[in-house]
């Protein structure tokens, strides 16, 4: 029995991993055969970053049940930290991969210390209130990052908070201009690195949850008092999901700000943040397959309905609110059940019938 | 005579201390301690001694306050006035977790386990401080926590098989019967590696028989682990059987200590509490 | 002189946040859930209204009547179709529903109105109080504004505390399960606090464009945020919290801009709330529950 | 496991999307050549029809402006097809004034649609994330309103129809000091939108410059807090300024006319080319317009024929919308590359690479008139030069500054 569990684990991350990896091949081929139109090819690397937001946002709501409506702050940290860094390291890095693996580290690095530092005050609060403070980082933030200018010239890097603080020297080139958000980002992004990223995050996240940091998490999640009764410091282990989490945020917002020769701020608001929230919730909570295929799917499905034109987003909407009365009503799983049920009483009846006979 | 002594001689002396403890020094100490909840006491100069193997009752009538006394030993609330000392050492403003840390560990009057989890996870969530493995090991699955983990797999298991729950260790705990998760949730204390734990009413909700056993499990624990056990329980017949030490308290204050033999005998506890049942009878 | 001027803008921004969030803080602190689509039904109040005075020509109260009575509705039909069938499972998915329900309002009212602005003409006539030659002007939109706001506070604490509904609600907000066993019908009751909520949108999105004019399909989303803010800040659920919450993220809004920075003012308003909450982890006004043993 | 399966239904349903989209493109290309058998006959004879693409947004809080430039480009698109000889396809895409993903997403279906030339973004965020991606591909790109300097400077092929930000606060800044030297100024901007910003910086530096009376000039705001643009008003109106200058749209300018009338305070205040449309907003009192200053490009009560029939038109196809900048930019950025495609005997048969270096080469050379302006010319930037025209609001309608 014991053994059975641990394997049923194991199975579904296996699972997990396979689709991923099965998923990369696929588009891989497709690509090499010329099959993926532009459009196409454009979602492969956001919907890699998204994946990894989603997971890394499930570790947080799914796993731990804390709400958080500012994961677009960490993203939105990470991103500019990987565009900055990347600008600097241009000449003292040569390949563009080695450049990538550094600007998304350092994007994680950032985002995770962002999440540390308010993680300090914020995860005394609970419930709701966490919601909203996490909400108010994430447009501080966005607040910030939005004034904020950054440059590198013959002398190094300068960085202000407003232009008139802000001198470049002779040949100084802008890598953040405040409201014009970053420009002339040189995109080193490639679905290759979305493919590491979120088998990293997918690794990370999965033996977190599976290791005793998760069954310590998860035990907190169910009964807090109970976890703290026999000796878990839950303070602590909020703190390690909000920073690992924060982390995996941090690295997919540099992937994402590499993808892009622009990027501003106001990318980074409380709209992201609440569409990768849909994710989650979407994919179900704690669980991760569900994550990847519901911030894939949900991701590329108001581009797929551009044929709808002005009606598309409406039309998103009431497909978004179809799809939560389906998935989480219990009269209509109820419905679900029943007719399961009549289905096997019909065979069950069948079977009755012919051993009768 | 200073204030604590006074108030001990409002109530009869009796030491709880087993003759074999009596140079040991006490697992739990507690010193008028006290909590008010607004404007309203609800525990008051409540004093008790437990030595490192002991079983000892805490009786009163509902709401007297016997729950109350076991959140401000674990911390969930934070004593108004007194003190706790756990090993020696005062408890004063700690978190419940550091509180377990220092060797109390408890059960639920509304049993608190991880039902999502199956048992065996149950037991390993006690465990966790028992691996000991630093948190990057942890998470990437090094080798070193990979021995930590089935480590702390067998040791769960022992006790759970020390409890007679090694066939239900598969099972979410939310799915099991009444009886069985009170008993899980003793394993679960047992597995932070306690010198005192708490038993909230351990019987509630138990047949005669599967209550009968339990008596005998809770002298195992005790004679197995060497550590001390302090209950809350209604049935008298366990309290009578299994306590070599009572206290009795109503209105948040020890009106009796003593042994079962003094409590049974004792005027103010017949009057308070036994009384009434036997008026009855 | 400037600070009373200031502190006069501030209160004014600030009771159109504490009424828009009386209504969030009432429908949460019944039925639990952040309704994320109230800012927009508060858009859909102001549109009724501004069509019912420009097109119709009819006078300020009967666009305002009309307002409430739409969005009344509204209300009932949201909460019966996307919001019922969720009652009792994750509060997460219904405000993910909810989430989709704001997208779907502000989308269809675009459809609808179009997305170029409209300015609201407001319904408050009364003449600007100038004081001190002109140096201090306190105008008709935030009088009735803030009176409004006491209003309907008052009548909320009145509502919640003497009717029976009232009653039935506080008892759904305070244990759902003893208030069914004690014959309260709980569906009905959660269903009146969404028709209630929704009526306060409508006057809520009257006084928001009188006071800021601009009328957009998104014109709702933000100051709902903020107002959002707002009861969380003066500790959600709780009717005088929502008040005092509003008015003063109003005024530390209004402060912040006049004498710390501009650009920053998001920031700066953020980082007090923050604050408010580390030192108040319930909101200014909100009980603090102890979790039973 | 029910979960699992909705989710795998929403997967197959935008896999048939993805598919469908596809199939359906080609069956919209070639019903709307079967939808004007005159045109595609007129096309025959010069090849068939060029493919002209625009993102802009079309849905959420900026869609105004999205939807106006299209309404533009429509009945430019109309009136050329109606003519015969070369034939315009015309596309529009959502990019919801996204500065990353959505815009190239939009960009992207244009181009997998067979764009030959780019007629967008409508935004600056958008416009600098597509340029990028136009230099790559070798894709022409006219923007009718995305005014950053940085947008024409990311590639040689990139154009722009409106004033550049710097360039227009410059102007303003000499207007000013022409007009009214010595007002005292305050500056309200939007520090969250780089059009506002770019144009009260060129503004601010160009001022110093000519020792203008600049009082207040941090009197900013941000997206999430322009509900309340009092304090603005009021740090202008305790600074004493009787010049107040308003780079950014009209939506927000409406409320702060508003404002300021119902505190009795009455500067001159001076816009910009968002400032046009202000005149039309539903329901707004155009007499707080009285003496308001902008300088726009375009006039929607202009009596020139040109002007006449553009605005009879966009009204007939809009529900009587009065059309603004944003529309008479959108209709002169296809007037201007339909006539660069003639001239250059560029069709749909031209790959876009091709169209863009003759484009380039076009654009660098020729002068356009339009509705925007007369003898309109580009510099080696590809930022637009024109006459910049201040008007006065005057008995509600617009007087020009002499």
């Amino acid at each position: 029995m014991k053994t059975m569990l641990g394997n049923m684990k194991t199975r579904t991350n296996l699972v997990t991993y396979l689709v991923v990896i099965a998923a990369f091949v696929l588009m891989q081929v497709f690509n090499s055969l010329g099959m993926l139109s532009s459009s196409q090819r454009g979602y492969l690397v956001p919907v890699c970053v998204y994946i990894s937001l989603a997971v890394s946002l499930n570790l947080l709501v799914g796993v731990c049940g804390e709400l958080s409506l500012g994961h677009a702050g960490f993203m939105g940290i990470g991103a500019f930290t990987g565009v900055v860094v990347a600008a600097v390291l241009k000449d003292a890095v040569a390949g563009d991969a080695v450049r990538l693996v550094l600007a998304m580290i350092a994007g994680g690095f950032t985002a995770g210390v962002m999440g540390f530092l308010i993680g300090i005050p914020v995860l005394r609060l609970r419930g709701d209130y966490l919601a909203i403070v996490t909400l108010a980082f994430g447009e501080i933030m966005k607040n910030i990052i939005g004034n904020t200018y950054a440059g590198i010239d013959g002398e190094g890097f300068h960085m202000a908070i407003s232009t008139s603080k802000m001198k470049l020297g002779e040949g100084g080139k802008y890598i953040i201009s405040g409201p014009l958000g970053a420009t002339g980002v040189e995109k080193i992004a490639t679905f290759t690195m979305g493919f590491v990223l979120v088998m990293f995050t997918l690794f990370v996240v999965l033996n977190l949850i599976n290791s005793k940091e998760g069954r310590a998490i998860k035990a907190v999640r169910d009964n807090r008092i109970a976890a703290e009764s026999v000796g878990i410091n839950v303070t602590a282990f909020r703190m390690k999901a909000f920073v690992v989490s924060a982390f995996l945020a941090g690295m997919a917002g540099a992937l994402f700000g590499l993808n892009y020769s622009s990027m501003t701020a106001s990318k980074f608001n409380f709209n992201t943040s609440i569409n990768i929230l849909v994710f989650v919730v979407l994919g179900g909570m704690g669980n991760i397959l569900g994550s990847v295929i519901s911030a894939a799917v949900l991701y590329i499905l108001p581009e797929a309905m551009r044929g709808l034109e002005d009606f598309r987003m409406i039309i998103y909407a009431v497909v978004l609110i179809l799809v939560m009365l389906f998935t989480w009503s219990p009269k209509f799983k109820d419905a679900v059940s029943v007719a399961g049920d009549k289905i096997k009483g019909i065979f069950r009846k069948k079977k009755e019938v012919g051993s009768n006979e | 005579m200073n204030e604590y002594s006074k108030k001990m001689l409002k109530v009869p002396t009796y030491n709880l201390l087993r003759e074999q403890d009596k140079d040991k020094l006490p697992v739990l100490d507690v010193r008028n301690l006290g909590i008010d909840f607004g404007g309203l006491t609800a525990v008051d100069s409540f004093n008790i001694t437990i030595g490192p193997t002991e079983i000892s009752g805490l009786i009163g009538p509902n709401g007297a306050g016997k729950t109350t006394i076991f959140n401000l030993l674990t911390s969930v609330y934070q004593p108004t006035r007194g003190s706790i000392l756990i090993n020696g050492i005062d408890t004063k403003g700690m978190t419940t977790h550091k509180v377990n840390k220092l060797g109390i560990a408890r059960t639920f009057q509304n049993i608190r386990l991880f039902t999502d989890m199956s048992a065996l996870d149950n037991v390993k969530v006690g465990l966790h401080n028992e691996i000991k493995c630093p948190f990057l090991c942890s998470m990437f699955h090094l080798p070193p926590y990979q021995k930590a983990e089935a480590a702390a797999t067998r040791r769960a298991m022992e006790l759970l098989d020390f409890m007679g729950l090694a066939d239900v260790a598969g099972q979410k705990a939310g799915s099991l019967p009444y009886g069985v998760q009170r008993r899980l949730e003793i394993v679960r204390a047992l597995a932070t590696n306690p010198s005192i734990i708490l038993l909230d009413e351990p019987a509630a909700g138990m047949n005669p028989s599967e209550t009968t056993e339990l008596m005998h499990q809770i002298r195992r624990i005790r004679d197995t682990f060497h550590i001390a056990i302090f209950l809350i329980e209604h049935d008298m017949n366990l309290v009578m059987n299994v306590c070599e030490a009572i206290a009795v308290v109503n209105y948040g204050r020890i009106i009796a200590k003593g042994t079962p033999e003094e409590i049974r005998q004792d005027p103010a506890v017949i009057e308070a509490y036994l009384g009434r049942e036997e008026g009855n009878a | 002189m400037q600070i009373l001027q200031y502190l006069i803008n501030g209160i004014s921004i600030g009771a159109v946040y504490a009424i828009i969030a009386l209504g969030y803080t009432m429908v949460y602190g019944i039925a639990k859930m952040l309704n994320f689509a109230h800012g927009d039904v508060i858009m859909v109040g102001a549109y009724i209204s501004f069509c019912v005075t420009n097109y119709l020509g009819l006078p300020s109260i009967v666009s305002v009547a009309a307002a409430v009575a739409v969005c009344t509705l509204l209300g009932i039909v949201i909460e019966g179709l996307a919001y019922k069938p969720l009652r009792g499972t994750s509060s997460l998915a219904v405000l993910i529903t909810a989430i989709g329900v704001s997208y779907f309002l502000q989308n269809a009212a675009q459809l609808i109105w179009s997305s170029s602005p409209k300015n609201f003409t407001s319904i408050v006539t009364m003449e600007p109080i100038s004081l001190m030659d002109g140096q201090l002007v306190i105008t008709g939109e935030v009088l009735v504004t803030v009176a409004a706001s006491i209003v309907v506070m008052l009548g909320l604490t009145l509502f919640t505390g003497k009717t029976r509904t009232g009653k039935a609600m506080r008892a759904v907000s305070e244990d759902r399960d003893a208030a069914q066993l004690m014959g309260i019908n709980v569906n009905q009751t959660i269903s009146t606090t969404f028709a209630i909520g929704s009526a306060l949108a409508a006057v809520a999105g009257v006084l928001l464009c009188s006071t800021v004019p601009t009328l957009m399909p998104t014109t709702g989303s933000m100051p709902g945020i903020r107002a959002f803010t707002a009861a969380v800040f003066g500790g959600i659920g709780s009717i005088p919290g929502a008040m005092l919450g509003g008015i003063l993220l109003g005024i530390i809004e209004t402060l912040s801009k006049a004498y710390l920075s501009t650009q920053f003012s998001d920031a700066i308003v953020f980082s007090v709330l923050i604050i408010i909450l580390l030192v108040k982890p319930a909101g200014l006004l909100g009980k603090q529950v102890q979790e039973k043993v | 496991m029910k979960k699992f399966i909705a989710l795998l239904l929403a997967a197959m349903m935008v896999m048939s999307m993805f598919a469908g989209c596809q199939s359906g493109s080609e069956q919209t290309a070639t019903t709307a050549a079967q939808d004007q058998p005159t045109g595609e006959q007129a096309a025959a004879d010069t090849g068939a029809a060029v493919k002209i693409g625009l993102t802009g947004p079309l849905t959420g809080g900026n869609s105004e402006y999205g939807l106006a430039v299209r309404g533009g480009m429509e009945i430019a698109v109309e009136e050329i097809n109606a003519k015969g000889g070369l034939q315009i396809e015309f596309k529009a895409e959502d990019d919801e004034a996204d500065g990353s993903d959505k815009a190239v997403s939009a960009y992207n279906t244009l181009k997998d649609w067979g764009m030959q030339i780019f007629a967008g973004a409508v935004t600056t965020g958008s416009a600098l994330a597509i340029a990028a991606e136009t230099v790559n591909d070798q894709i022409f790109m006219l923007t009718p309103s995305a005014s950053a300097e940085d947008v024409a400077l990311t590639g040689s092929n990139i154009y722009q129809m409106c004033f550049t930000d710097p360039n227009q606060g410059a102007s303003a800044a000499e207007l000013m000091s022409q007009k009214w030297p010595d007002a005292t100024i305050g500056v309200i901007y939007d520090s969250s939108d780089p059009y506002s910003t770019g144009i009260a910086e060129g503004f601010l530096a160009k001022a110093e410059e000519l020792g203008l009376n600049v009082a207040v000039d941090d009197a900013a705001f941000t997206a999430d807090n322009k509900a309340d643009l009092s304090t603005q008003v009021t740090q202008c109106k305790d600074a004493g300024c009787d010049m107040v200058f308003l780079p950014f749209y009209y939506t927000e300018a409406a409320q702060v006319l508003t404002y300021a009338n119902t505190v009795d305070y009455h500067p001159t205040f001076f816009g910009c080319d968002g400032m046009d449309g202000i005149l039309n907003v539903e329901g707004f009192d155009t007499t707080l317009a009285e003496g308001l200053v902008l300088m726009t490009p375009f006039d929607a009560n202009a009596t020139d024929e040109a002007t006449v029939s553009f605005v009879t038109k966009y009204k007939e196809n809009n529900d009587g919308k009065v059309p603004n900048q944003f529309a008479a930019d959108g209709y002169d950025v296809i007037y201007a590359l339909y006539n660069a495609c003639v001239a250059a005997g560029i069709d749909g048969s031209t790959s876009a690479a091709d169209a863009c270096a003759l484009l380039q080469e076009q654009f660098s050379t020729m002068t356009v008139d339009g509705l925007t302006g007369k003898g309109m010319t580009w510099d080696e930037n590809g930022m637009i030069s024109k006459a910049p025209a201040a008007v006065v609001v005057t008995d509600g309608i617009y007087v020009p500054i002499s």
